[in-house]
């Protein structure tokens, strides 16, 4: 610790969540200070200023939040040694600062958090992280360095939830468990994937509906969502349910997204990666955008929020919990060889190699479904900034997507370049909007940031986390979000102009709520009964995180009935 | 049950240990102090595990070619043995997850090869699946699930102790009887213990190995309902083969297993992809899953560590430019064979990891009690992960990773033993720390081919 | 012009520009190469009707062949590249495949995809999944499972700029006389290379001009030439004369159709008034139709 | 035409990466800047100077002399002739897509694995992987011909797309592993479970064969296609003779029908 405060002099601060009107981009420059790894108030006459650093009127923000990208965990694991002609490509030498490491959209740990860092993004959280494997997955995010990071455990197809459902569980028993998973995985979310679809498969049941029952439990879909969502909501956990809807990647498939939003009722959730579930099967080739119903239902429930995962053109590889789906598209693998694995009674991994072509229509058509639902969503509060790395592409092309959302022109350009027929299809021809940089600090701060519950991030309010990051304001946005002037993690200066300075760990970020322990007298037998790992060394100790020196654990607050989700 | 156990002056049993000597990486295990401060397996463990907890925790000494230093004076030896090397190599890698990360940020500052000690095995599985991929199931999913066991391989007890135990017949599983799992054995007869009769429910099909490539592949051609030409294959008569196939499609989760270390040494990943192959093919109107049994020494978790730290596998070079990855130049036994490697450092802190007789200089971190064939240049014992420190090792199922605990504590007497014996992770920091940081110039090979 | 007897009018004839292809057709025997070329060959008089005009260029060695055994070539013409490919590929499909122990190769240099003439290509899939590609020589080949063994068919061949309806009128004193002549003079221009004369016996009688009377008729009789209309003012024929045939000739390049036509007339100015030719001549359309003029005193030997 | 001479000081200290010693590039620089050039070494590198006398000038034309730790020996080649006086060590002509590299001598491990283009010549006998893939790729050789005098270890041609290998000799097991497409010609004995796993392509060797169960056997049979083949091998240089002489005649074995392939052994007359 130290007592003297750093000055960010004269920077013009884009921060919707700090500033009380949330457009100070268009007052003049002001100061910020940061102490102790945090942003300061304004300090007294006389106190002791150390580093001084003239922003000359550049944009600041703060760090930039991925609510949704899978940077670690078997199955990110799993895909880098699939593909070791992707880290034969794309590798980079220790140079003294940096560890090595390889790949471009399955970068390995190191590379990862130098990457995030140079873009200015000081969290990442890893949306699929199964119980039955979450310890794997925190030993490869200790190794991520520089940002903070968090997991969403992955439940809806876990044999004892389902058991339990199917035997009648109350709501308070499911709250107690999913509680006792957040507590026991150190999670900081809830993740839901293809509910039931997953255990379903298992079965040699090869596809199933949001009303279908389950081939063994009889239960639907439907309940195992709202009955997970309630859960949240009844825990107060920030983070409302991270829901992959049933049918990813299906044309027609938006019936069912919209049918979820309609199921939850009002009740809080995340549709996570909306692209992959906003298909229509019109037109000749069975196959349409239905981005603009899909932004409908979204505008019309502030219950709901979105992140979009767009795709980018090339080769990436896509990686699920869903082994039902990916199972299914394995056929269209890229190169050839794809993995699927059901997983401890608790889920499954399925990894399909693909490549994106611009000149394929369908592939050019999810370009454009996914930019229109970035556009038509009106509120920039409620739908955030992903690729689904790497499903969709890898995270390094955020720079690109952000000058696709902020610059119409750049965008058309694009689309004129793709599948021709994709613009007669679409309507993102005839789309005005431009991202503000203000909107675009919202889909990539402020907004995540809010949705996780994560109150010291996100902004730049005294007391936040001085996760800071300073921009030039270049017309070409892809180059300015590439390569920001100066990124801060921990009010510590980590890059510049795009290159890696210091490095450092961050936090684990985790949700703990209140729950009834005596969970556990009935999951004991469970884990001796039927599960190969007991329940004691199933659960991950606070010392398992801390021990390797690699950063801390940071609680989110749970929230309470005077909080609102929004 | 052991007399000693159980007296009150004794520190209570243990329970639900894991155990860190295979990769089936039993968690269930009940584990006591006996009165001579040794551990007693005194619950649900195999031989080997009782084996390896009960050998004593020795006295055990740095050496230096043979003469008895204390650990500064191994790690300045050791250091300046590596340091002054050209074509270093990290073998070994039998530790817990902080072990192989010590010793492959190590072998990042050297610049050297990395290779684990049973990545023979390791990689049949592996080069498989970096050309087909795999359809796997894990132990969970297995125990409850699998109907049918098609398990290629021999030794089973050895190779996969407790395997018919826990996974095969559990008492309890969810969506089958309990125990009404059956199967087949398709491999040698002559093999050794654990070869004698088959299981109940289980018929021997006596096989030859080194020809499962193609006793895989006809089964698929069955499954897929074709007849592959010949009587027989691999010594097995194509009829009783086809009742192994018919079993598989009436399976409705059906497990095709192999113990990777009995497949063909020079072509088990040929053998892999077919089995994969043959999983694949009983997918399209049933469920089935593969299981790779074996493994010692966290090879597995080893691997894991290099992959995400650096996105290669084992049989990397690190730190001299990019990781590159080349299983066939990089396989450290070939390196030794041939005089490549001119400073080996060799890290056994678990079992499986024989230390290699070569000439080559070389630096062994290991417990105490691990066979040498001749006195290495620089010895340094270390604390035996899940036993003397705590930390972590991944399962041979690749899904869980499983808590080493800490069971043996110094003596008050404060006597020396090996549970006050530094940890492999912390030895080879010290190294690291020996070492000059400032990375070797990289060059960068104008045709990226391997 | 009068030589050895015989007149030489000063005309042309006027030719068109065309796409053409070779195949080499081999077989176990040189008779069923040559079954084969016939029928591929066959019923490919004139492009009026027939879709191309085709014929045998000339047998050929087991030396000679891609495959080492006897065979043929043949020459296809049509007006552009995708009509001669539908052609190639049903002709091929229908007569070549079909005909007991063939092969089939390209008998042009490889050309680009805008030539491209589909041979195995398209015929592959007579093979329901059991065809087997081969590279060789940077030439890829298809083998297709037949009842005798396995058609082997070059994937592709390619059309090259050719020259179609280069030709010569006989005009002579008999119809006999006529024949006689156009036999010769027809064996003669067959054995320059890279021609071929698509008609029967490589002699045509209906010579045609273009337009009728008649709606929906594009050709009508050659009536200047036909000798029992001689008495009309339109007839270009001279009292005695009372039979004529004409040859056409496609060949590769213009040079080609010439050292053919030369052939011809040396073959007719040798035989001799005496032979009963009177004179020869050569169609045209007034040269605004064609680019190709082939000026017969131009091309004398 | 100029020729550059590479002659070796003495043996090599340990596996020298000599990839960088590719005609075309070397053609762009002087003889000083050539013996200036770094070769990895182990873990580091070492200079051209250091291990090799130079003679000659830069050209179309690379002349080396040879030695078993030399590896990556023309590994991505495009065009001009690289001639190795005696061995190669591993991965010769990876990747190569053009020109000419000729070894007098034996290769190593896995030489002209995932090769494009051109010809490699091996005057001796090639070890495991010969015109292999790259770890993890699904696609092996996809061009270009190996003509080899001598016999070759495992898995020749492995995951093969395209392209033909010759082996005079006998080649090790798993011949044409995985075989997409491409011919393999044999001139003396197949190994153990030769086409193992293969989808599509042509293995052509003499003499009788016990294959593996899911090749169908489909008799004798006349087969234009071969005549056609021997006539080109006619017209190539280097070729093994063994590798000659083609009657069109063979007994056909359809497979690897374990895996779903419809490849062919031909047991030729």
């Amino acid at each position: 610790m130290s007592d003297a405060y750093t000055l960010l002099r004269g920077g013009r601060v884009c921060d919707p969540a700090g500033a009380a009107d949330g457009t100070a981009l268009h007052g003049p420059p002001r100061d910020l200070y940061l102490k102790d790894g945090h942003i300061a108030a304004t300090p007294p006459e006389g106190a002791r200023i150390g580093e001084v650093v003239d922003l000359d009127g550049r944009i600041v923000m703060a760090g930039a939040i991925d609510i949704h990208s899978h940077i670690g965990g078997g199955k990110v694991n799993l895909a880098r040694l699939l593909l070791p002609e992707e880290h034969r490509e794309h590798g980079s030498g220790p140079d003294g600062l940096r560890r090595s490491g390889s790949g471009l959209f399955t970068p390995s740990s190191f590379v990862t958090g130098y990457r995030y860092a140079e873009m200015g993004y000081t969290a990442a959280f890893e949306p699929a992280m199964l119980p039955s494997n979450a310890r794997h997955t925190h030993l490869e995010l200790a190794d991520v360095p520089i940002i903070d990071k968090g997991c969403y455990a992955v439940l809806g197809n876990d044999d004892f939830l389902l058991e339990r459902l199917a035997a009648g569980a109350t709501q308070s028993e499911v709250n107690d468990y999913v509680a006792w998973i957040l507590h026991a995985t150190q999670a900081v979310g809830v993740k839901v994937v293809n509910p039931g679809g997953i255990s379903a498969f298992k079965f040699n049941q090869r596809r199933l509906d949001l009303d279908e029952a389950h081939p063994h439990y009889g239960i639907t879909p439907r309940r195992i969502l709202t009955t997970l969502a309630t859960a949240l909501s009844d825990l107060g956990v920030p983070h409302p349910l991270h829901v992959h809807c049933n049918n990813l990647g299906i044309p027609g498939n938006e019936s069912v997204t919209r049918d979820t939003i309609t199921a939850l009722d009002g009740l809080p959730a995340h549709l996570t990666h909306l692209q992959f579930h906003s298909y229509g099967t019109e037109g000749d080739r069975r196959f349409s955008s239905a981005a603009a119903e899909i932004a409908e239902s979204v505008n019309r429930s502030p219950n709901i929020s979105v992140d979009v995962g767009q795709i980018i053109f090339g080769q990436t590889i896509t990686a699920s919990a869903d082994i039902m789906s990916q199972f299914r598209n394995s056929g269209l693998a890229s190169p050839r060889k794809w993995v699927c694995t059901d997983i401890e009674c608790d889920g499954g991994c399925g990894l399909v190699p693909f490549r994106y072509r611009d000149k394929a229509f369908v592939n050019a058509l999810q370009w454009a479904i996914g930019l229109e639902l970035f556009l038509l969503i009106e509120d920039p509060w409620r739908v955030y900034l992903t690729t689904d790395h790497p499903n969709g592409g890898p995270f390094t092309s955020y720079p690109h997507l952000i000058r696709l959302l902020m610059d119409r022109s750049f965008r058309n350009e694009q689309l004129a370049r793709i599948n021709p027929d994709v613009a007669a299809h679409s309507r993102l021809g005839s789309i005005d909007r431009e991202y503000t940089l203000e909107e675009i600090a919202i889909m990539t701060r402020a907004g995540p940031a809010r949705v996780l519950g994560l109150r010291d991030r996100g902004h730049l309010r005294p007391g936040a986390v001085a996760d800071v990051v300073v921009y030039d304001d270049l017309p070409d946005r892809e180059a300015m979000f590439a390569a920001p002037a100066l990124v801060f993690k921990n009010g510590r200066l980590v890059a510049r102009n795009g290159q890696l300075t210091a490095t450092g760990w961050g936090d684990t970020i985790v949700v703990r709520p209140e729950f009834d322990s005596a969970i556990e007298r009935r999951l004991k037998p469970w884990f001796e009964d039927h599960q190969t790992v007991r329940l004691g060394n199933f659960r991950i100790a606070d010392g398992e995180i801390l021990d390797h020196g690699r950063g801390g654990l940071s609680i989110v607050p749970t929230l309470t009935a005077s909080d609102s989700c929004f | 049950m052991d007399n000693e156990i159980g007296e009150t002056d004794l520190p209570p049993p243990m329970s639900d240990v894991v155990c860190p000597f295979c990769a089936m990486a039993c968690d269930d295990l009940t584990v006591a102090h006996d009165r001579g401060g040794r551990l007693r397996i005194t619950g649900n463990g195999c031989a080997r595990a009782r084996t390896l907890f009960a050998l004593p925790a020795l006295p055990a000494h740095c050496f230096i070619k043979g003469r008895a230093v204390p650990l500064d004076a191994a790690l300045d030896a050791a250091a300046a043995l590596l340091r002054n090397a050209a074509f270093p190599a990290v073998g070994g890698l039998a530790a817990d997850t902080e072990g192989v990360s010590a010793a492959l940020a190590l072998a990042e500052r050297l610049g050297a090869v990395v290779d684990h000690a049973a990545s023979d095995s390791l990689f049949h599985g592996l080069r498989a699946l970096q050309v087909t991929g795999a359809m796997t199931a894990t132990f969970g999913e297995v125990r409850n699930r699998a109907d049918l066991f098609v398990l290629f391989g021999s030794e089973f007890d050895r190779h996969a102790p407790r395997l018919f135990d826990r996974l095969v017949r559990p008492p309890t599983a969810l969506f089958r009887d309990a125990g009404a799992a059956r199967g087949f054995l398709i491999g040698p007869s002559d093999g050794g213990p654990g070869d004698g009769p088959a299981p109940d429910g289980f018929e021997r099909l006596t096989a030859d190995l080194i020809h499962a490539p193609a006793i895989a592949a006809a089964l698929s051609q069955m499954v897929a309902g074709d007849r592959p030409h010949g009587d027989r294959v691999g010594g097995i008569a194509m009829e009783d083969l086809a009742r192994v196939a018919t079993a598989l499609r009436d399976a409705r989760f059906g497990v095709i297993g192999w113990v990777a270390a009995t497949l063909d040494p020079a072509a088990g990943d040929v053998a892999v992809e077919a089995f994969n192959r043959l999983v694949v093919t009983a997918n399209a109107a049933t469920r089935c899953a593969g299981l790779s049994l074996g493994g010692k020494g966290n090879a597995l978790g080893a691997n894991y560590v290099c992959a995400w730290q650096y996105g290669v596998p084992l049989r990397s070079r690190l730190g001299a430019g990019p990781p590159e990855h080349d299983p066939l130049r990089y396989r450290l036994k070939s390196l030794l064979a041939e005089d490549g490697i001119d400073a080996l450092l060799w890290l056994s802190a678990l079992n499986g990891a024989e230390v290699p007789d070569t000439r080559t200089p070389m630096v062994v971190l290991a417990r105490p009690g691990q066979p040498l064939p001749h006195d290495p240049e620089v010895l340094i014992p270390v604390a035996i992960p899940g036993l003397d420190h705590a930390g972590s090792i991944h399962r041979g199922d690749g899904v869980a990773a499983l808590p080493l605990r800490r069971l043996r504590f110094p003596k008050s007497s404060g006597k020396p033993s090996a549970a006050s014996l530094p940890t492999a992770a912390a030895v080879l920091s010290a190294l690291l720390d020996r070492l000059p940081a400032s990375p070797l110039p990289v060059l960068i090979r104008e045709t990226a081919h391997v | 012009m009068l030589l050895n007897g015989i007149h030489i009018e000063n005309t042309y004839a006027e030719a068109f520009d065309m796409k053409a292809t070779r195949l080499i057709v081999t077989a176990d025997t040189p008779a069923w190469a040559r079954h084969a070329g016939m029928a591929a060959t066959g019923f490919a008089t004139s492009v009026i009707a027939c879709g191309c005009e085709a014929g045998i260029e000339r047998e050929l060695t087991p030396e000679e062949t891609p495959d080492g055994r006897p065979g043929v070539s043949l020459l296809f013409f049509a007006t552009g590249r995708s009509v001669l490919g539908k052609q190639v590929e049903t002709r091929l499909g229908q007569c070549i495949l079909t005909c007991p122990g063939t092969a089939c190769f390209s008998g042009v240099p490889r050309g680009s995809k805008e030539d491209l003439i589909p041979m195995g290509q398209k015929l592959r899939y007579f093979g329901d999944g059991q065809q087997m590609s081969k590279l060789v020589g940077g030439r890829r080949y298809w083998r297709i499972p037949v009842m005798d063994g396995e058609f082997l068919c070059e994937e592709s061949s390619w059309s090259v700029p050719a020259v179609g309806g280069g030709n010569l009128l006989i005009l002579a004193d008999a119809r006999m006389a006529a024949l006689e002549a156009a036999e010769a003079a027809a064996d003669a221009m067959r054995t320059v290379p890279n021609v071929v004369l698509p008609f029967p016996g490589g002699v045509v009688r209906s010579g045609s001009k273009v337009g009728a009377k008649y709606k929906g008729m594009p050709a009508s009789t050659n009536d200047a030439y036909c000798p029992t209309l001689r008495g009309l003012p339109r007839s270009r024929l001279p009292a005695e004369v009372e039979s004529v045939l004409e040859i056409v000739i496609d060949g590769l390049t213009a040079a080609d159709v010439a050292a053919a036509t030369t052939a011809g007339l040396k073959c007719l100015i040798e035989r001799g008034r005496g032979s009963g030719v009177w004179g020869v001549t050569a169609g045209n359309y007034g040269g605004k139709l064609g680019r190709h003029h082939f000026h017969l005193h131009e091309l004398l030997p | 035409m100029s020729v550059l001479s590479f002659r070796l000081k003495g043996p090599l200290p340990g596996r020298v990466d000599a990839s960088p010693l590719l005609p075309h590039r070397l053609a762009a620089l002087t003889v000083t800047e050539i013996a200036a050039l770094p070769l990895r070494l182990g873990r580091g590198h070492v200079v051209v100077g250091e291990l090799f006398d130079l003679s000659g000038g830069p050209g179309d034309t690379v002349e080396i002399e040879g030695d078993g730790r030399l590896d990556f020996v023309g590994a991505g080649q495009s065009s001009g002739t690289i001639r190795i006086a005696g061995a190669v060590g591993h991965r010769a002509g990876t990747g190569m897509s053009g020109g000419v590299l000729v070894v007098e001598g034996s290769a190593g491990l896995a030489a002209g694995a995932a090769m494009r283009g051109g010809v490699l010549t091996i005057g001796g006998d090639a070890g495991n992987e010969l015109g292999g893939a790259l770890p993890g790729e699904r696609t092996g050789m996809m061009g270009g011909r190996i003509l080899v005098r001598g016999s070759c270890g495992d898995r020749v041609g492995e995951r093969m797309r395209r392209g033909l290998i010759a082996v005079g000799g006998d080649t090790g097991a798993y011949a044409a592993l995985h075989m997409n497409a491409g011919s393999l010609l044999i001139g003396g004995r197949p190994g153990a479970a030769t086409g193992h796993g293969m989808r599509n392509g042509t293995i052509l060797f003499r003499g009788e064969i016990d294959p593996l169960p899911g090749f169908a056997d489909c008799g004798l049979n006349q087969l234009p296609f071969l005549s056609l083949l021997d006539n080109h091998l006619s017209e190539l240089d280097g070729v093994p003779p063994a590798c000659r002489g083609l009657t069109g005649r063979a007994r056909r074995w359809l497979g690897d029908r374990g895996f779903g392939g419809r490849g062919e052994l031909l047991s030729c007359l």
